[in-house]
């Protein structure tokens, strides 16, 4: 299988839909004749012309609006969001018109839009730059909300996003773009609404999405190595619709469970997990489900705040030790 | 399909056409503004008594493939364009059999067939959407337009700014035919165009974006018929933005559940009824010689007669199936 | 006690606030020379002039915006947002300014702000115009949510809010405006971060907060009559900062707790307050947290359809059999 | 403070203190750059070079009192109010010593005890924050006024209209004493003006909100310094807002994590060098005979050593204390 990094990835999947696509079109800041903040579409405007990626002012709630305009007459468009963190002030466009749209048009309008962008910190940007905004969308019925990590993800999920029929979520590990992976080549899109296993284990199950299921993977060897606990990890990947079914079938078989995020805790993903589980499997589960969370400050720049304010594998381990009743 | 007459003059029998449809809005809002008051109406209703002219113009040089959007002031828009009075009073009425199947209400009145591309509830928030769709028209390579409605209070929202812009920027290429279509009825709920900026020209707002612009007497519909099919026209050939400013007023309360009007004064209410879009039209038929006052009487109780008709409809028709509920939120959940 | 409306209760707590206080200025659209579409500011603009009952434009995000910077220089005001649903143009102000000046700024700049309008369904209002937006803002460090049901509590947390150095998102129970209570004369504030015990019991613990507490409450009387069930309710009042000792207290009494909300069920308070009660209170618990919440559907217009579309008595009442394990 | 000479001409030889600043900036983005490439400095670094006019002109004529705000790009509107580059550099490095105690970074930089409201990092969020500052002074009876900096990028977004127009609005009673700087360095990011509007004379957007403006030559320092204090005392006196667009260029690339400048070419950079503000400065002394070669390369010394030593403080000052984390969240959880 082909190796390329997540951005490559990305980047296929949307040369690919637009290669076979022409109502694809893209829309954002900087996408085209810079490159893009973040080269993710580097490339696409010599390819596909400046009628297909179009490169906007500064107003993030104009052109998502626009975009959802286009949508509404049948185009595809693609918006990048330089970050989700400019997305609060399209917040109204997205929440308001494209996730509800066909409903108040009582079917008449579809709004196949895919709003796209890096989300997550990690490399300082302190705190108007540093969000996780899974829940913060995912609350939205009309809306779809996926956060893939793996490459081979991002280009499947991508492919299902553009074709979907209804407005997608997109977001990505923005500090993740340069990772490598397996990518399948051609059509090998993953459906949403799916949750992947990425590590079989007996004891305990630790849920996340995003750059957090890395570090529950090296938390899980962690734990095999030392401690001989078999941790399975579960990548969420899509948070709405949201795959019930893979994490109760896993937490059936270790009756324990950690959720992880680097988003805050409070009216979070983690929180729906959690409720989900405890809903579900409260038969089946030993301890309570464990969260871990991104601490309840904004984000702050320095270094040392910035790592101590993010999940660590310590955090990790310890809820880990709590769930399974152990000592610290 | 709007427009049944030609031209743009009040001078010929074939203007009773609009004259019919002018009073027949104004009795439909006169309906519904009764059923909010016996509560059969629910949520906001908004009419648009007092503007009739102007959408009753400009939907005059609407064509099939143009599409429109405009604010929750909506149901003469969508009286135009669906011409099926029947189905736009159910929808006010939260019925089954409503434009939208009940679901939306009053603010958003959508025919997507022809061409209503929707109202909307959030000031400002539909001008974005315009734009893109004025965008796709090109992209799609038709000769389609777009209509977007705003109000004098719409314009100093952050949506207008934005997409005003975008649509002066792609227009350049001929990718923007927009017809915006200010409709300056002196006030945003009890908010006066004095009160909401210092710069009162609305119109000329649209220089920051490199957009012409013109105003239009939006009491007279004579004058809003001339100039909406000359500027259709034009925006139909350049694919470039253009907005209009039509003066006019809203004779009403700006919804009709409020009672209070601290913020106008009876004596200037009287004094722009006497520029009631529907009267002038009146004088201009009269004047010409082109009915008499029995005429007039005739079609407004042919008007009348279809309001009636609506309310019946709406009144006799089923509250959509619960099942309705939850059809609508994504594609495969069509209902 | 004087008897008042929600309303006065709201502008009485303003006015006393603004006598008292002259830094405390009013913004928003209609609040003056209309009267506040809401009439809460009525008479406001006749008592304390323009220069301090000022109304805007309709420029949501602009005008947030502005009071944060009046804020920034000590001045207290409160902003109405005509309806919470305009507030997704005012989120970039509300998350990326209000929430986190202190915090970016060292502590060398205060936001004493509140942000207060009418939040909820119920009226036919349809899809653009009914939200709860509770957990959307709770989820935020540096901003605090409250949310009071009754007349007293609306007056008391107002008090709170205006002195509070920090924002404040105030959401008032659009439908109640004009429901009728006893209320404190005088300095009665209501602390944030305390639930209150609406109806004591011992069998079961309901949890709500806005108009969903009343029907709690009816549901409780309904309880006790007809199947000797005592429910105990509880009105969170305040969802950040979060009172989580008197739900605590309440279920390891009780054992078994239903949490009720109009908001979408996702990634919500009741997901919270489902994920705390499992954590905390793992071993009292007799049977999962029961959630009733809206149904994943954007609210629609029809009066059929709204009714359906909210928490409606039977539900409460089918979830607390579950929690007791009864059949239905 | 600020203005530490007097009048506005280069021609002076207290025009030297000026001189000194202009150059101190430049140096300390300099060696900002240099730290960030070796990973002493973290998330994103924007700097001043080619502007430094700008800020050095306009905070000439603040005053005590007087408050300001910008964007991203706000290291030298940070030294010349704090007047501390060791804190300013500090807090680049992300150190406890830094202006905000190493919370905000490059972006956000703040003194309020100077009257520096902040760096922001979302474009356009911070201009509705200075209109409501402006009224804030008047309300609070004093003779201050309101420096709001924006960049050319930031004029097309949603927040700049709504604050433009509540400015123009209250201006109208004297109430905002705002001034608006906008610094049209020609691109936000890699989109040129051309490509950003179809209306590309930036400073007249301010006409759609009555606000009276003019334009300047942000790269001639005599220039900035005749219009900033002009137009401050203007702005003092009504308390009405003013605006004025500078001319000026970035002569680096936007972050200075960005290597790729396919949005410009090496031509267009190297014209304006021509127009280097420091090398204007310069030419002006040596041509008014105030100094010669030699006291411009001391002067230039003096600034290295202030940065320097800066650089110095930055790097052996400690991270802050992790009990740092939970403080200034809210009131009750003081640093
Ligand atoms: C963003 C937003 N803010 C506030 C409102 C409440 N509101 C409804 S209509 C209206 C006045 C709009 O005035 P204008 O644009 O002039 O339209 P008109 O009602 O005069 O037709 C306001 C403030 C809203 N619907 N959306
Ligand atoms: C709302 C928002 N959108 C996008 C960005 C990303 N971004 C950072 S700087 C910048 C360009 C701003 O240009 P301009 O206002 O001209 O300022 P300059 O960088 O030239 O000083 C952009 C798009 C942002 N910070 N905020
Ligand atoms: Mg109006
Ligand atoms: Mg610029």
């Amino acid at each position: 299988m082909p190796v390329m990094t997540y951005r490559e990835a990305l980047r296929t999947a949307m040369a690919e839909e637009m290669e076979r696509d022409e109502t694809v079109v893209q829309l954002g800041e900087d996408i085209g004749v810079y490159g893009g903040t973040h080269l993710v579409t580097d490339g696409l405007l010599d390819r596909f012309g400046p009628k297909r990626v179009i490169d906007t002012p500064i107003a993030e709630g104009g052109f998502t609006g626009a975009a959802i305009g286009m949508a509404m007459m049948g185009l595809k468009p693609v918006v990048e969001m330089m970050t989700w963190n400019f997305s609060f002030l399209a917040a109204d466009q997205i929440i308001q018109n494209a996730a509800k749209l066909r409903y108040f048009s009582g079917g008449q309008v579809s709004v196949p839009l895919v709003i796209r962008g890096p989300n997550g910190g990690g490399v300082q940007l302190s705190a108007q730059h540093t969000h996780s905004l899974e829940g913060f969308y995912g609350h939205f019925p009309g809306l779809k909300v996926v956060s893939p990590v793996t490459p081979a993800d991002a280009k499947g999920m991508m492919l299902s996003a553009i074709r979907d029929p209804d407005p997608v979520i997109f977001l990505e590990a923005g500090a993740l773009y340069g990772t490598k992976g397996e990518v399948p080549a051609g059509d090998a899109k993953v459906p949403f609404g799916t949750a992947r296993v990425a590590r079989e284990g007996s004891d305990i199950t630790l849920i996340a999405y995003g750059r957090q299921v890395n570090l529950l993977l090296r938390v899980a060897e962690k734990l095999a190595k030392e401690e001989q606990v078999q941790a399975e990890v579960i990548d969420l990947r899509s948070i709405r619709p949201f795959d019930e079914a893979t994490i109760l079938a896993s937490v059936r078989k270790t009756n324990r469970a950690v959720v992880v995020q680097e988003q805050w805790r409070w009216y979070s993903v983690a929180s729906e997990v959690a409720a989900i589980i405890q809903e579900q499997a409260f038969d089946d589960l030993d301890a309570p489900v464990e969260r871990v969370s991104g601490e309840e400050v904004p984000a702050p720049y320095a270094r040392n705040l910035e790592v101590a304010a993010f999940p660590s594998e310590q955090q990790i381990v310890d809820a880990v030790h709590r769930a399974l009743y152990r000592g610290a | 399909m709007a427009s049944s007459v030609s031209g743009t003059r009040l001078d010929n029998a074939t203007a009773l056409g609009w004259y019919r449809q002018i009073v027949m809005i104004r009795l439909f809002e006169e309906a519904a503004q009764r059923a909010f008051r016996q509560g059969k109406i629910g949520g906001y209703l908004h009419v648009y008594s007092g503007q009739e002219a102007v959408a009753t113009g400009f939907l005059d040089a609407f064509r099939d493939g143009d599409k429109m959007l405009t604010a929750y002031r909506d149901h003469a828009h969508a009286l135009i364009l669906s011409d099926d009075p029947n189905a736009v009073m159910a929808e006010l009425f939260g019925r089954g059999t409503g434009l939208v199947k009940g679901k939306g209400g009053s603010m958003h009145l959508f025919d997507a067939a022809h061409g209503m591309l929707g109202g909307y509830g959030i000031v400002g928030g539909h001008i974005p959407l315009g734009v893109g769709i004025a965008y796709a028209l090109r992209y799609q390579q038709t000769d389609g337009i777009v209509h977007v409605y705003l109000g004098d209070g719409a314009i100093h929202n952050a949506a207008f700014h934005e997409a005003a812009n975008l649509a002066g920027l792609w227009g350049r290429e001929g990718l923007n035919p927009t017809l915006f279509i200010l409709e300056n009825n002196q006030y945003g709920m009890g908010t006066s165009v004095e009160r909401a900026t210092a710069m009162t020209d609305l119109g000329a707002k649209f220089d920051s974006y490199g957009i012409e612009h013109e105003k239009v007497d939006g009491m007279d519909l004579e004058a809003v018929l001339e100039c909406a099919h000359r500027v259709t026209q034009r925006v139909r050939e350049t694919g470039k933005p253009y907005a209009v400013e039509a003066m006019t007023y809203r004779l009403v309360p700006h919804g009709a559940g409020d009672f209070l009007e601290r913020y106008r004064s009876k004596d200037e209410v009287r004094q722009w009824r006497e520029r009631d879009p529907i009267g002038l039209v009146e004088r201009k038929l009269l004047e010409a010689g082109v009915v008499d006052e029995q005429r007039l009487g005739e079609i407004r109780d042919e008007a009348k007669r279809i309001v009636d008709e609506a309310v019946r409809f709406a009144d006799e028709s089923p509250e959509p199936p619960l099942s309705e509920l939850h059809t609508d939120v994504y594609a495969d959940t069509a209902g």
